[in-house]
């Protein structure tokens, strides 16, 4: 197989990228809105995508959509039975394969974080909604060429470069994009008259780029013991009513971020015909567990909070075993019209299970550039391997500390 | 659910212009419909008897039925499904009908839409849910307010039957307009002889409790269990103690007052008893008139007193009774004539209205019965009516029709003749209503026996001359001026709602309109019922009435009064709003809208939540279109039902 | 070379676990004012052939254009002429389920959760401990061991609501209070004319019943103030927290825990749960 | 749906109006004008509500956003509400809410309210077909796209 | 900063009295504060006002029903306390109010479409307001952004830049200025046709999280919002354009008389949508036919909570 690298340039990426709309639903970052306001989101649109911006809203809705039909129903007379109706049940057809070009790494790590979701836990039947899509869905994800204050990909296990659930990483060098291959998906894609073959250069300008990602990067953080030190802190109201004091229970956190994977169905009728949609839901919305009685189990937005950050740094990588479910993109604290950032609070929640670390006020501010102690990462991630972009965000961890 | 579906023919009147049976196949088709078929009369026996045994065929679980307008029938079907044994709020209605075969021709566009308003109408009946009329116990006493007539005549009635009645009257004594007047049309009888008794039974009526020189301060709770306020004026009197003897009334030093019931024609003392026929007859010290209260030195009439009755030192009593219903019969009031200033405006002393005129002619009145000019005391020999005064006239604001100065009018210039004999009466009209029993023949009688001349055509001026006044006019009849000297003008002021009405009004939560009036539950249907259940209305309260007009209401008022409370229980109308207690938050916006009150804040666990009062509600729904969260819905028409019929008609 | 991306595998024969199956209710029964149970079968016979649950299960019923709720198997697995499940009018779905007729087609996704741990109770004395619609949960077990009556030790019931009229399974109930190889004990808060069993709150009627923990497990479900002072008796009786079996309620939504709303920290209700032991609860986060 | 408009002759598509009418007035005054057999446009459809103040705006803007060519409320005349004040308050929320019509590009006059009494038979054809024809000289409205998991829904149902 | 420190100083003051006092301090980066909450003297150091001190403070608020609290607030954010007031929403007696001269505070949007051409926001090493302007180093590079370009429009319109009452007052009052509707003004250039298809295009972008609604102080069901609920039943959960538009709708007419145009829903959209404008459309109405701004005087109901026998200015279709 052919594992070389392939170069496009700049002034041809539309061409190519039209080129794989004839094959796939083509999703691209584009810039919408007004320029004093507007966003950058993903719009199956395969033209001109925004790749110096962080798009404001992670890729997951391509797999994952805000809302889809689980199924449909039909209610008609009972030929056999006056006074009675029959009832028809019916799948929709599923959609045809997705490509995303131009999503930062951090994006396609988060269905890294889905997958075991939705492949099915303990024994349970996988969501075949999501896995049809998932494995018809190839991921072309552009190297970020600067952090931003907001990104934290370093501390879960995440580089600017990071090449994990990637078909393709593409580079931005001068006067185009480097295209490497990691999966035979991706060889597949990149197999277009319209891309040349990159040359030794090419590879290293990637590679300076990739480093020099890197270090943009702000102070790292050892996110060991999180998972304990969570949950030793779930009876302590007031450190999460300090922490979610300026939470407005919103859901941009959630529906802005690459790993929240909570939905809600509900049923849609018109007359006899019906549809039972799958929509996002929001830990942080308060009705989200709200049960019939009115009794709520997380009433408050600091146990909702408490839940959300639970969830990801705890809950989730006891339950599968693996990885926190979350991959440091920082829209949480980006998009936040409160600015709660969530790395403060873990900061906060790391230093109290750490006594000799001393202990911070639990209702001291949320604010991580004063708190935060650079300390060396662990890689959560796959092996190292040699000649694979990415692979130099290892080296890179220790500098930072 | 399982829902039936008739589809009506009415003869032809649907059917013409309606595919009815296409209607009733595609409504086969709709949600929830398990069975669906035409009808030729839906209201008829058969038609009836067919929707019930349906129902039980097929186990409908509801019922729509597509026929004439929800107006007309709907409370037909609510039975007819009732007696199939569900409950009756499981039923709607498609008016195609008044909707839609009577006003559209084509075949084509009338069946849609009949199908559409079908549809429609299942898709709300699938939200309908069975309501369950509320029983509530009721305070077998009514509370009449105003004791004229009407008043009169409603408390007497529900008394005779054995209601317990409280009669309130503002005045000092009941009798109302009517125990103003001298003699009554067409029959020329005396005013006094007939009510006179009337008002003596009111007083010795066991089950008649007589509050006079009263107002009502509120009004609270709902049909079968209002709580009333009564405020008792200081009269100044004890009235325990008063015989209506009169003593104080020589006496007092303060004589030249404003006579009220007298229309300021006499003058009287600042302690007074109104007329010797008064009910009660005791006497009321009016403050701003009496010397004591202006702060010198008097207390005669208590010196004389031969009871002790006097007490300057009285205040207000306020009394709350607790009553199951209420007739409103506050009369009118004449409305203000001084606006014209063409006639004088108030101005010429022998311009004189004719309520003041009543007085004249009574034998109990400040003349002693003879008629005299107020300016010298003169008889008066040409006497011009001037008809439609404050009446028919947009002009100032009072387009109607009031009614009763015709008649009155033609009675003041027949006692005219009858009182000065060579005199004569010229009588300014628009026209002559006159459509009562006997009515026309009296008007005339007027003309042809009493002479009075009647000239078609509005008066332009009245102006004096010498001391007499001219009175100028167009006869539209012979398309002339003409003028007319005269020593007393007589102006046929017309009535408008009490002045205080609207402030009741408000207390009774019914609607008045903008004359004071109010307003009647159905002006055909419902003439003495309001839209507050329990609160009835009767005489010239409602708009204007001569006598025997106003005893009818009175006496109908009396049996809607006795209707609602022959029960122990009363039944509410369960189509109220409702409070989903898990989603309000309190927030108040209801209730500040709620036009009857209706709505209450109430606590939960340390939760402020609004509460319905649901005898009090009477389903108006704005609430429901207030609270932003809808957590208050109104039961039958709740923001799913709508919603639904709106999805229907934009998801064909 | 390797596939970074590991896609997870999609199997497009694999079952779809949101689509119910349809059945129809065979049979409406009114238990309370505001309790109704549902009697249902599938329309498919070789799905209702094959179909089998443990007590204990969860069900999502589907009321197509309504929504799903999900609701205890309270029927026997050992009496398979139909499923039980008894609703409580609550909300939109349960509101909705208390209109459904005999012949109506509702949807149903079963058996979900885990069961009751019926296999490690044999020879165990059982005390079944239920207030109001908590009974429910509790049927279905009881029924199974009265089923298989020789596998278990003794039997007790004490079933609690709030007056006479808010009891379930009338017919049950008398054949619990006939029976000789069971004791069954009502008890409802207040007294109420013409009750001739006992007066007094759940937790209270325990500790007067004093039933031994020696080789007991007590099973109890029922209004959380009920479940809270009846673990207090129960420990104060000298039950252990691993001898107190319950079911938990929490909203749901998928029940093959994905969807996320019904988690108690790692764990989710429709999996882990519904059952758990008492000492299971203690040793998860609490956030009941 | 296309069925000819009848009032004018013209083979005009019928459009889809909708009213929201109070029961006491304006309901009344619809069987009075259908009782009187004066003839109307069929394009409207009258939902039945106790009073005018009863319409939530609401109700209005999800009509005309989600199909509606116009919208039609009418109460009892000011003053005549059988809940005394249910239509000042309505006057006033429905006023509102038509001048937010222009800034969400829906041309105001597909939107009216009035008053007519019970009584006003002739003022209902009047209305009816005043606003008829300003609906129709407006043509069909654009709809806002409904979500595409929904469209099955809104496809010919029964 | 005089003003700052000043209001440090009636900040101290003020909390021995109060549960916390709530106000603004370091957010997660220089460009925007978070909200404070601060109930130690050490805790009123971090406090910051200025062109970073966006959140409306007034949104807390009912939260502390109960409970004393004080508030710094901006103009803006006084009209909301007042039409909280004015509602019974809170109790006067249970908030103390700490007013300041509000110069404006910076637009997020805007400070990213001036940066466009050199990188985003995000990338800042280091941004200092000063009075005038704000310095951002990206780069290595320092980029000079004068406020009156990366002001929020909001203010640039702002008659109340004080606090519209208040308990304490730190500063000098600054003046305001005058409100054109002019934001409505450009909208109203395009053609009904393009504003629908504006409505369209923006609400596209809407990703249902709610951060317009749970931002806005004067939106009362908060956990109860029609945005979810089923009874009534007034959205479906799909991801149409539909539905989307209809909630912004559904808020503005919550919101018509009572919308003090604080603009924190706009603000607080990540999507960037101007879900302020319709509400700005609603205020117009009202101011013009009502002569109601909301949020000036906490003694007003809200004018569609009321009504006048003769509207004089409601002119009814002569049909």
């Amino acid at each position: 197989m052919d594992m070389q690298g392939k170069f496009i340039p700049r002034a041809q990426l539309d061409d190519w990228l039209a080129e794989l709309a004839a094959r796939f639903r083509v999703w691209t970052p584009r810039r919408a809105g007004q320029e004093d306001s507007g966003a950058v989101v993903y719009l199956p649109e395969a033209r001109q995508p925004e790749l110096n911006r962080k798009p404001t809203e992670s890729a997951k809705r391509v797999i994952f959509p805000r809302s889809e039909p689980l199924l449909r129903f039909l209610r008609k007379p009972d030929p056999d039975q006056t006074g009675q109706k029959s009832l028809e049940l019916q799948v929709p057809d599923a959609d045809g394969p997705n490509l995303v070009f131009g999503l930062p790494p951090c994006d396609a790590r988060g269905f890294l974080v889905l997958d075991p979701v939705y492949a099915g836990v303990k024994g349970q039947a996988g969501d075949s909604y999501y896995l049809r899509r998932r494995s018809q869905t190839v991921l072309i994800a552009r190297a970020c060429s600067r952090a931003l204050t907001t990104c934290f990909c370093h501390w879960v296990g995440g580089s600017p470069s990071s090449t994990e659930g990637l078909d393709v990483l593409a580079t931005e060098i001068q006067e185009g994009f480097l295209l490497q291959p990691l999966t035979p998906q991706g060889e597949e894609v990149l197999d277009s008259k319209l891309l040349l073959s990159a040359g030794k250069e090419q590879m290293e300008a990637a590679q300076s780029a990739w480093q020099a990602a890197e270090k943009t990067l702000g102070p790292g953080a050892d996110m060991q013991g999180a998972q304990e030190a969570l949950r030793a802190l779930f009876d302590n109201a007031a450190f999460w009513q300090a922490e979610a004091a300026s939470c407005l229970s919103c859901g941009v956190c959630t529906h802005l971020c690459p790993t929240c994977y909570c939905f809600n169905i509900t049923d849609e009728a018109v007359g006899e015909k019906g549809v039972r949609l799958r929509s996002w839901d929001a830990c942080m919305f308060s009705l989200y567990t709200q049960e019939a009685s009115g009794h709520n189990p997380r009433q408050d937005k600091a146990a909702r909070l408490k839940n959300r950050i639970g969830h990801k740094f705890s809950y989730y990588p006891e339950l599968y075993q693996t990885r926190n479910a979350c991959v440091g993109c920082g829209r949480c604290i980006k998009s936040c019209p409160s600015r709660l950032d969530i790395r403060a609070v873990l900061t906060k929640a790391l230093a109290l299970s750490r006594p000799a670390a001393g202990k911070p006020e639990t209702t001291a501010p949320a604010t991580v550039r004063p708190a935060a102690k650079p300390k060396v990462n662990k890689p959560a991630t796959s092996k190292p391997v040699a000649a694979k972009p990415g692979a130099a965000k290892r080296g890179k961890e220790a500098s930072h500390a | 659910m399982k829902i039936g579906v008739f589809i009506c023919h009415c003869g032809s009147n649907i059917a013409a212009t309606v595919d009815v049976k296409k209607v009733a196949e595609t409504a086969g088709r709709m949600a929830e419909v398990v069975y669906a078929t035409d009808a030729m009369y839906a209201c008829s026996e058969p038609g009836q008897q067919a929707i019930e045994e349906a129902v039980k065929k097929y186990a409908l679980s509801g019922v729509v039925v597509a026929s004439c307008s929800p107006r007309m029938h709907e409370a037909t079907f609510r039975r007819t499904v009732e007696r199939a044994g569900l409950n009756r709020y499981m039923f709607e209605m498609a008016n195609i009908r008044e909707h839609v075969s009577w006003i559209g021709r084509d075949q084509g566009p009338n069946t849609v839409k009949a199908i559409e308003l079908v549809r429609m109408a299942v898709e709300k009946l699938r939200l309908n849910r069975a309501l369950i009329p509320r029983k509530l116990p009721a305070t077998r006493r009514a509370l009449v307010i105003g004791g004229g007539v009407a008043g009169i005549q409603a408390s007497l009635d529900c008394a005779e039957a054995g209601l317990e009645v409280v009669l309130v009257e503002r005045e000092p004594s009941i009798g109302g307009k009517m125990s103003k007047l001298d003699k009554t049309f067409p029959t020329v009888d005396c005013s006094s002889c007939i009510l006179g008794p009337r008002m003596v039974d009111v007083a010795q009526h066991e089950r008649i409790t007589l509050y006079a020189y009263s107002e009502i301060e509120s009004v609270s709770g709902y049909v079968g269990n209002f709580e009333v306020v009564i405020r008792k004026k200081a009269a100044y009197v004890d009235w325990d103690k008063c015989t209506g003897c009169g003593l104080c009334i020589e006496k007092c030093p303060s004589k030249k007052n404003f006579d009220r019931f007298n229309e300021g024609l006499g003058s009287a003392a600042a302690i007074n008893i109104p007329f010797p026929q008064a009910i009660p007859k005791k006497a009321v010290i009016r403050a701003e008139d009496c010397r004591q209260f202006q702060g010198k030195k008097c207390g005669i009439c208590a010196k004389f007193c031969p009871t002790g009755a006097i007490n300057h030192e009285q205040q207000d009593e306020l009394v709350t009774i607790q009553v199951g219903a209420i007739v409103a019969a506050t009369g009118y009031d004449l409305a203000d004539w001084t606006v014209y200033g063409e006639y004088g405006a108030g101005r010429y002393a022998d311009v004189i209205t004719s309520l003041q005129y009543e007085r004249m002619l009574s034998a109990s009145g400040p003349f002693g019965g003879h008629i005299k000019r107020p300016s010298n005391g003169e008889e008066p020999k040409s006497v011009v009516f001037i008809q439609c005064v404050a009446s028919r006239d947009p002009s100032i604001g009072r387009p109607y029709c009031s009614g009763f100065c015709c008649m009155y009018t033609a009675k003041q210039a027949i006692m005219t003749r009858d009182h000065i004999p060579d005199s004569q009466s010229y009588v300014f009209y628009m026209d002559i209503r006159s459509p009562g029993k006997g009515y026309d023949e009296f008007t005339r009688r007027a003309q042809e026996e009493y002479g009075a001349q009647y000239v078609r055509g509005r008066v332009s001026q009245v102006y004096p001359r010498g001391n007499k006044l001219v009175v100028r006019g167009a006869d539209t009849l012979l398309g002339s001026q003409v003028e007319v000297e005269a020593d007393l003008v007589v102006l046929a002021v017309g009535g408008e709602g009490s002045r205080e009405a609207a402030g009741l009004a408000e207390k009774l939560r019914i609607s008045y309109d903008s004359f004071g009036f109010f307003l009647e539950g159905h002006p055909k249907l419902k003439p003495v019922e309001t839209n507050t259940a329990g609160v009835f209305l009767a005489g010239s309260c409602q708009g204007l009435k001569d006598i025997p007009f106003s005893v009818s209401q009175g006496s109908a008022a009396a049996a809607k009064t006795l209707a609602l409370l022959s029960r122990d229980m009363l039944e509410s109308d369960p189509q109220t709003a409702q409070v989903d207690i898990k989603r309000c938050i309190g927030c108040g916006k209801c209730i500040q809208v709620c036009p009857f009150q209706a709505i209450r804040e109430a606590d939960l666990r340390g939760q402020s939540k609004a509460e319905v009062l649901e005898a009090v509600c009477q389903g108006c729904g704005l609430c429901n279109a207030t609270c932003p969260q809808g957590a208050i819905q109104l039961s039958h028409f709740t923001d799913n039902q709508v919603l639904a019929e709106v999805e229907a008609l934009l998801c064909p | 070379m390797p596939d970074t991306a590991r896609r997870p595998v999609f199997e497009p024969s694999a079952p779809n676990p949101y689509l119910p199956q349809v059945a129809t209710v065979l049979e409406v029964i009114q238990e309370t004012h505001n309790i109704k149970s549902f009697r249902l079968r599938l329309d498919d016979e070789q799905a209702w052939a094959k179909f089998s649950f443990e007590p204990g299960q969860l069900g999502q019923l589907s009321l197509f254009g309504v929504g799903e709720s999900t609701f205890v198997i309270n029927s026997s697995p050992t009496r398979k002429d139909y499923l039980q499940f008894s609703v409580m009018r609550a909300g939109e779905v349960t509101s909705a389920l208390h209109g459904l007729l005999p012949g109506d087609k509702i949807g149903l996704r079963a058996p979900l959760g885990n069961s009751f741990p019926y296999k490690e109770l044999k020879g165990k004395n059982l005390v079944f401990i239920g207030g109001g619609i908590g009974m429910a949960p509790m049927r279905t077990l009881l029924l199974y061991m009265l089923d298989n009556r020789t596998d278990y030790g003794d039997i007790t019931l004490l079933y609690g609501a709030r007056s006479p009229q808010d009891f379930s399974y009338a017919e049950d109930r008398e054949d619990w209070l006939k029976r000789k190889d069971m004791r069954t004990v009502l008890t409802i808060d207040s007294p109420a004319e013409g009750w001739e069993h006992r007066v007094g709150l759940i937790p209270n009627v325990l500790t007067e019943l004093k039933p031994s923990p020696e080789n007991t497990v007590a099973v109890t479900c029922g209004p959380p103030i009920m479940i809270r002072f009846t673990l207090q008796a129960l420990e104060k009786l000298g039950f252990v927290p691993e001898q107190i079996i319950t079911t938990l309620e929490k909203r749901m939504k998928c029940g093959i825990g994905i969807c996320g709303r019904c988690n108690i920290g790692e764990k989710y209700v429709c999996v882990d749960g519904p059952v758990f032991t008492y000492a299971q609860l203690k040793s998860m986060v609490n956030e009941l | 749906m296309s069925v000819s408009s009848t009032v004018s002759g013209a083979a005009a598509p019928e459009l889809r109006i909708v009213g929201f009418l109070c029961n006491w007035c304006s309901y009344g005054g619809a069987d009075t004008a259908g009782v009187g057999r004066f003839i109307q446009p069929t394009d409207l459809r009258i939902i039945r509500l106790p009073c005018s103040g009863r319409t939530n705006p609401l109700f209005i803007a999800k009509a005309l956003l989600q199909g509606a060519d116009g919208v039609l409320v009418s109460g009892c005349h000011p003053r005549d509400c059988h809940y005394a004040e249910g239509n000042f308050y309505a006057r006033r929320r429905l006023e509102v809410f038509k001048q937010l019509l222009p800034v969400l590009g829906v041309d105001p006059r597909r939107f009216e309210y009035t008053w007519v009494s019970a009584s006003e038979g002739q003022r209902w054809q009047m209305v009816v077909s005043k606003f008829t024809e300003q609906i129709h000289s407006l043509g069909p409205a654009r709809r806002l796209p409904g979500a595409p998991e929904l469209e099955w829904l809104r496809e010919s149902a029964g | 900063m005089a003003v700052q420190e000043e209001l440090k100083k009636i900040i101290l003051g003020l909390l021995p009295q109060v549960d916390c006092v709530i106000g603004w301090g370091p957010g997660p980066d220089l460009l925007c504060a978070s909200p404070y909450f601060m109930r130690r003297p050490e805790e009123v150091d971090n406090f910051l006002a200025g062109p970073m001190a966006t959140q409306n403070t007034a949104l807390y608020l009912p939260e502390y029903k109960g409970k004393k609290v004080a508030l710094v607030v901006k103009g803006c954010d006084s009209r909301s306390v007042a039409q909280l007031l004015a509602e019974k929403l809170i109790a006067r007696e249970e908030v103390r109010i700490i007013g300041f001269p509000c110069a404006g505070v910076a637009d997020m949007g805007k400070i990213a479409a001036r940066l466009a051409p050199h990188g985003e926001p995000g990338e800042a090493e280091k941004a200092v307001y000063g009075e005038k302007e704000l310095r951002i180093t990206m780069a290595g590079r320092e980029l000079v952004l004068p406020l009156a370009e990366i002001k929020a429009d909001k203010c640039l319109r702002c008659a109340h830049p004080n606090a519209v009452f208040s308990d304490h007052f730190a500063g000098e009052k600054a003046a305001g200025n005058d409100d054109e509707f002019k934001d409505l003004a450009a909208l109203e250039t395009m053609s009904l046709e393009d504003r629908f298809s504006f409505w369209e295009k923006e609400m596209s972008r809407c990703v249902r999280c709610y951060a317009c609604r749970n931002a806005c102080p004067l939106c009362v069901c908060r956990d109860h919002c029609v945005a979810s609920s089923r009874d009534p039943h007034w959205l479906t959960q799909a991801d149409g354009v539909s539905d989307k538009l209809l909630f912004q709708v559904t808020h503005a007419l919550h919101l018509a008389g009572r919308c003090t145009g604080c603009g924190e829903c706009q603000r607080a959209c990540p999507a960037g949508i101007p879900v302020l404008l319709l509400k700005r459309a609603l205020s117009r109405a009202v101011e013009g036919l009502f002569g109601h701004s909301a949020g000036l005087d906490p003694e007003t109901r809200p004018p569609l909570l009321t009504f006048q026998v003769e509207e004089r200015t409601i002119k009814e279709k002569a049909w």
